[in-house]
């Protein structure tokens, strides 16, 4: 048992937990945090595999700004929890079976006969000046240009979505907009005169 | 030298396209004036052509005016052919439609009586009646100087065309457009027969120019072809055969007569116009025209014979029981032509051409006679209504007495020589059926008498049956329709004697028209001169046979009215016989018609309601309706119902992988 | 047993690390509130101690005595996870801050990314408290709270990538070596880069929440947002939290743009070696010291800022800019 | 050592969770996005384990399109998310069926 592997297990284990946590939590809030945490302990096993760089950017990008709308929405939105879970149970059979095979035949395709450290042995560590970030720009500024850039205009599109899809003119807003407010005119836009005979004739009773 | 066949040819399509297209514009005189010299022009220029290929310093002309495309080898053109043939077609076309055109300035003065006020087809009916008439002789034109066989049927399907549109003038009557769309729908049948020869010539010849397939016929005379099965036909036969289906029903031989009496609903002119000159001499000059061809198909004679006879006397039958005078000139027409159509069964060419000319003038004549009466009458047709004319209208009398005796082939009349020239001609023809063909035109000279002069009594003799205001009103026709007659009876009285011994015995087609030696009637009759000729006419059968029936004609019309219904009675059966011309149209109408519409019926509901709207158009939009209500079931619209479904195709295609 | 060695090691370093900056932490509190009265010409705290010195750790003993009340229908698990959760990431990011040329814990390539992944984290405590709370005012100023963090920490961000841009490095301790120059302070990043220190340090202000952008607290509107329900050591927590973020803005501040451990004369002639003998470590200390107190001042200064105005500066004016001057010193750096 | 296998096994487990995670919270679409998110982790763990011992650093050019991707496709998600809301005053899928033929 070298420490890492000790760090893969328990890490491993936090974040299966905490993946069960938010399939079965009753509370969506609950949900998003231990899937929070669960990214969390994901950004750390990405460094036990010297990705530094990415398991940064995951807690800078999902846990930093994802998460943060996720618990925004689901703080926001008022839903009815009791109906949210309606056939939890009912299908809780179907779900467990499914997923149960779909893991059992992941794990014959993927387990160690055919993945093992006899079959992929783990690399020597990268030298102690190694960036994995400078790594990863170089290729990613290089070979993936243009992957980069249409991810770019992915992005564009998508918080120009975002920004479209929930902007909206409250019809309740009162707000006050100043400059409406000082072009105010002294004249008619504040009094207003009123004719009338200075004498009302009174009639004769 | 061309220049002139051109004007000839189009001088009247100027005049009906300025009629037709401004005759609001020019107004009823510019519209007669702007045809009449048009037609004029073109018959006066037709008539110098005839007498310079008569006075033999015209040479015959060949050759083409405009190539229209080239396709496959073939070379479609417009292109004339100008000999002697073409050209006493021509001064006949032209004479008569000229005569026509100066009568119809009577004839249609008052038209617009015959339209309903307001109606907007009544406006300028009379331009519009000129322009018909001058297309319908440009189309004839086009027809008979054609130099090839797609120009003919071009002129072909404009003669019907124009007979279609001038059939049914009056189109405000339902019996006109019903004769018009008769006349149209049976000329389809022919005209489908003739476009599949011209098909077959185009097939197998590889051109569609007269000179060209004449030179290649003899080589192709033995070609056997195989239509179905294993049957072999001769293809000479089967060309000439399918060429005179088309004849038939513009010339209206038996079975495709029916058109031609129906329509008599058009005015007086045109009937005269297509009985006499143009449209139905249309098959006889193309069978005339096609002879290099038919020589080499005894069959095709052999059915030409057989179908001409037939025309020639059962029609003249009809001709009989008829009280119509426009009518009974129709099946005499009708008759006349089947004589033309033996004459080219039995390879006299020149005969059946004589008689076609002869024929023009002195059937123009009597239409036209015909159509006077009508005027003096005010369109009352029926001859039990007429009687006693001879002292009303003494021009028209005696122009109708000259045509009647052309008619019945009198001794020195014009129809004399060519009748009898036929009828000579048929007696020594060797073909099969020339003895029942032979039969049939001596009877039919009998039955010919008999109705022309039933006609003639009924109509200037005996008792005035018509009635009081019609009687005060009754006189001699203006000289517009008068001056035609004259006109018209002058040829129909001399051009036989004048030219029979030229056309017919002479050499006047030795280069154009071809008969085979073995097939020369004319030459084994012995024509010594006119005179002749006269005289062995003069106590021959024939001539007695028509004395007979005019005699039996007086007889029954003149002396004892009463005769013609105790015949009428005794042989009832046959008389309703005739009188129902032979349940001719009852059959069609049953037969083809119903069974088209039956057809059409079957076709309508099965083929189109059920099968094409029903099956295939509903049919499927209903299959594919009801197939999306079926997998609209799948369709919850629970996004956790699609994701199932793919999570399912997850696992399925992992366990693909997992082995 | 040198791998125990090397953990006993590390926690050393910790602790030495994280008592002092306690200590900043609580006598920072009572500078802000010295400072702010002598502003407002008050006296300030002067009973506990001489001249009030020993205020905080009066403050202190007090709020460990008190109870810690839990409100009936409030998350308890969460109610008390998030004040270790704000303080959490606060102490954290000291693992990589260089305090002088080698003086630091875990000298890491990615120390840029790792500090503003840990301060972006920083805004969870703070939801959890104000959701957790189940009280309407916590909640508001839970969901202020966020919008205001996501908004500034973006023009952070940005600004941190304009000065990554510059010194080529995400490594805290180049950054500053690449701010060493022959002109002193003026090589610092603060002049080249002014308008994004600018920004920096405001996003800063509000990212630690502190007046004119606390909303999320607001006494006047929600009585004290987030931990309005909380008491004793809870609350204690909060306020170590913030007051370190605000050591923690302070000292990120001079590092990247205020030359870190540098001394401002380097390089300048005789000045420079007037002033070369003293230690790096001091340098930052008063650099540090120089930022913190503008904290204060601005809080005795400025009137809070409307809401919407907050959004307004930073998704409007703040993004915008830093997004250009990316562009500017990308240009700058490339030509 | 830590093995692939071990990797790959732990994405697949974080798989099938998420997968399961749809099925027992088929009726609140958040949880379910949510799931969708916690089923790219495990995509990029599996990638960031191939990358790291296949030493190719293509995986982790993935990973970082891929969290790219997932960023814009939450915060669209969650817009229209707000948006449904707003218009029909309720998140529950079962409401949600206006997709139905």
């Amino acid at each position: 048992m070298t420490p890492e592997k000790i760090l893969f297990y328990v890490f491993a284990t936090i974040l299966v937990l905490s993946a069960t946590m938010v399939i079965t939590r009753r509370d969506p809030v609950h949900s998003a945090l231990f899937l929070v945490l669960a990214f969390f302990t994901s950004a750390i096993l990405w460094m036990l595999l010297e990705a530094e760089f990415l398991a940064i950017v995951l807690v800078l990008v999902y846990v930093g700004a994802v998460m943060v709308l996720f618990l925004f929405v689901v703080m926001m939105l008022d839903t009815n929890k009791a109906a949210m879970r309606a056939g939890f149970v009912k299908m809780m059979p179907v779900g467990l079976i499914v997923a149960g095979v779909m893991a059992f035949e992941m794990f014959l395709i993927v387990g160690p006969q055919y993945f093992g450290l006899d079959k992929f042995a783990m690399p020597a560590p990268h030298p102690a000046d190694y960036s994995n970030t400078e790594e990863l720009g170089r290729v990613l500024y290089t070979v993936y240009m243009y992957p980069v850039e249409i991810a770019a205009v992915i992005l564009l599109v998508g918080i120009i979505a975002a920004i479209g899809l929930t902007m909206r003119k409250r019809p309740d807003n009162k707000s006050l907009d100043p400059s409406e407010q000082v072009k105010v005119t002294k004249g008619p836009d504040r009094i207003r005169v009123v004719k009338m005979a200075s004498e009302i004739k009174q009639e004769a009773k | 030298m061309e220049k002139i066949y051109l004007a000839i040819a189009f001088t009247p399509l100027i005049g009906a396209i300025i009629a037709g297209f401004w005759g609001a514009q020019i107004g009823r005189a510019g519209a007669h004036w702007v045809t009449s010299v048009g037609v004029g022009i073109s018959a006066f220029l037709s008539i110098i052509v005839l007498l310079g290929f008569i006075t033999g310093h015209r040479e015959a002309f060949n050759g083409s005016v405009y190539i229209w495309m080239i396709s496959d080898g073939i070379t479609f053109e417009v292109g004339f052919l100008v000999d002697t043939l073409t050209a006493m077609m021509m001064a006949v076309v032209t004479f008569v439609s000229f005569c026509v055109h100066i009568y119809t300035i009577g004839y249609m003065a008052h038209d617009e009586e015959n339209w309903p006020t307001g109606s907007k087809a009544g406006t300028n009916s009379y331009q519009r009646f000129f322009s018909y008439i001058s297309l319908f002789t440009f189309s004839m034109l086009l027809l008979v100087m054609s130099n090839n066989f797609l120009q003919l049927f071009f002129g072909w399907e404009a003669v019907g065309l124009v007979s279609y549109l001038l059939i049914g003038f009056w189109s405000n009557r339902e019996t006109a457009i019903f004769a018009n769309m008769k006349a149209f729908l049976v000329n389809r049948v022919g005209d489908f027969g003739f476009l599949l020869g011209i098909a077959a010539v185009a097939m197998y010849f590889n051109t569609v120019d007269y000179a060209e397939v004449f030179a290649k016929a003899p080589e192709l005379a033995n070609t056997q072809i195989q239509i179905w099965g294993d049957t072999s036909w001769s293809l000479m036969t089967v060309i000439c055969i399918l060429l005179f289906v088309g004849a038939m029903g513009k010339s209206a031989q038996v079975p495709l007569h029916v058109w031609l009496p129906d329509s008599m609903e058009g005015p007086t002119p045109i009937s005269a116009l297509i009985h006499a000159a143009t449209m139905v001499t249309a098959g006889i000059f193309m069978v005339a025209r096609m002879s290099p061809l038919y020589e080499l198909s005894e069959t095709a004679l052999s059915f030409i014979l057989i179908i001409g006879a037939t025309t020639a006397f059962f029609t003249g039958l009809i001709g009989l029981v008829q009280n119509d005078i426009k009518r009974v000139v129709a099946y005499s027409t009708l008759s006349q032509l089947g004589y033309m159509t033996v004459a080219l069964g039995a390879s006299a060419y020149a005969a059946g051409i004589f008689h076609l000319m002869t024929h023009a003038f002195f059937k123009a004549l009597l239409f036209l006679a015909a159509g006077s009466v009508i005027i003096a009458m005010h369109h009352e047709q029926d001859m039990r209504k007429m009687g006693g004319l001879k002292k009303y209208m003494p021009i028209t009398y005696w122009t109708s007495l000259i045509g009647s005796l052309a008619l019945i082939g009198l001794p020195g009349f014009s129809g004399f020589f060519s009748k009898d020239s036929i009828i000579e001609a048929v007696h020594h023809s060797q073909i099969p059926g020339a003895g029942y063909a032979y039969l049939m035109v001596i009877l039919g000279v009998f039955i010919t008498a008999l109705y022309s002069f039933r006609m003639f009594f009924m109509v200037f003799h005996g008792e005035e049956r018509m009635d009081e205001h019609t009687k005060q009103h009754l006189h001699e026709s203006p000289r517009v329709v008068t001056v035609p007659l004259i006109m018209l009876a002058i040829p129909s009285v001399l051009i036989g004697g004048m030219t029979v011994s030229g056309v017919v015995f002479g050499d006047w087609f030795k280069d154009v028209i071809y008969v085979a030696p073995a097939h020369d009637v004319l030459k084994e009759i012995g024509f010594h001169s006119t005179i002749g000729f006269f005289f062995h006419g003069l106590f021959a059968l024939p001539t007695l046979l028509a004395a007979a029936g005019v005699g039996v004609a007086y007889m029954i019309y003149m002396k004892n009215p009463e005769i013609a219904d105790k015949i009428k009675s005794a042989a009832s059966p046959l008389y309703t016989l005739l009188d129902k011309k032979y349940f001719v149209d009852e059959l069609y109408q049953a037969v083809f018609a119903g069974g088209s519409r039956w057809l059409g019926k079957v076709f309508w509901k099965v083929g189109d309601q059920a099968l094409i709207d029903g099956l295939i158009v509903n049919g499927s939009a209903r299959s594919v309706g009801f197939l999306a209500g079926v997998i609209r079931q799948i369709q919850t619209g629970y996004l956790y119902h699609y994701a199932f479904a793919m999570i399912l195709g997850l696992l399925l295609l992992l366990a693909l992988f997992v082995n | 047993m040198d791998l125990f060695l090397d953990i006993l090691w590390i926690i050393v370093k910790i602790v030495a690390i994280v008592l002092p900056l306690m200590l900043c932490v609580a006598y920072y509190t009572l500078a802000e509130r010295k400072v702010i009265s002598y502003m407002q010409v008050r006296i300030g705290p002067n009973r506990v101690g001489p001249r009030g010195s020993l205020q905080p750790i009066a403050d202190a003993m007090k709020l460990m005595c008190k109870e810690i009340i839990l409100p009936k229908s409030a998350n308890k698990t969460l109610f008390l996870i998030a004040p270790m959760l704000s303080i959490g990431p606060a102490l954290a990011a000291w693992a990589v801050f260089p305090f002088d040329e080698g003086v630091v814990l875990a000298d890491i390539n990615a120390g840029l990314l790792y500090l503003l992944a840990l301060t972006s984290i920083g805004v969870y405590g703070v939801i959890i408290a104000g959701w957790a709370s189940n009280s309407k005012y916590a909640f508001l100023s839970a969901v202020r709270l966020g919008a205001q963090v996501v908004a500034y920490e973006i023009a952070m961000g940005f600004s941190l990538v304009v000065v990554l841009i510059a010194s080529g490095s995400l490594n805290l301790g180049e950054i500053v070596m690449a701010q060493q120059g022959g002109w002193g302070f003026l090589n610092w990043f603060w002049l080249p880069l002014f308008p994004i220190f600018i920004i920096y340090f405001v996003s800063g202000v509000a990212e630690t929440n502190r007046a004119p952008f606390d909303v999320a607290e607001g006494e006047s509107e929600i009585v004290a947002g987030f931990h309005v329900e909380y008491s004793g050591m809870t609350f204690a927590v909060f306020f170590l939290a913030e007051y370190a973020n605000m050591i923690l803005i302070s000292a990120l501040t001079a590092i990247m743009f205020l030359g870190g451990w540098l001394s401002p004369f380097h390089g300048i002639p005789v000045l420079g070696a007037l002033f070369d003998w003293i230690p790096g470590f001091i340098w930052l200390l008063l650099k540090t010291l120089v930022v913190a107190f503008l904290f204060l001042w601005f809080r005795a200064t400025f009137p809070r800022y409307r809401y919407d105005q907050i959004m307004r500066l930073g998704w409007k004016i703040f993004i915008p800019i830093t997004i250009v001057w990316i562009v500017v010193a990308g240009f700058a750096v490339v030509v | 050592m830590i093995a692939l296998s071990d990797y790959l096994m732990l994405g697949a487990i974080l798989f099938s969770l998420s997968i399961a995670g749809i099925f027992l919270n088929r009726k609140n679409i958040i949880i379910i996005l949510m799931c969708v998110e916690l089923m790219l982790l495990a995509v990029n763990m599996n990638f960031i384990a191939f990358s790291r011992f296949l030493d190719d650093s293509a995986g982790q050019v993935f990973v970082f399109f891929i969290l790219t991707v997932a960023a814009a496709e939450a915060a669209i998600g969650l817009a229209i998310l707000i948006v449904v809301f707003r218009n029909r005053r309720t998140i529950n899928v079962a409401d949600l069926d206006t997709l139905k033929g």
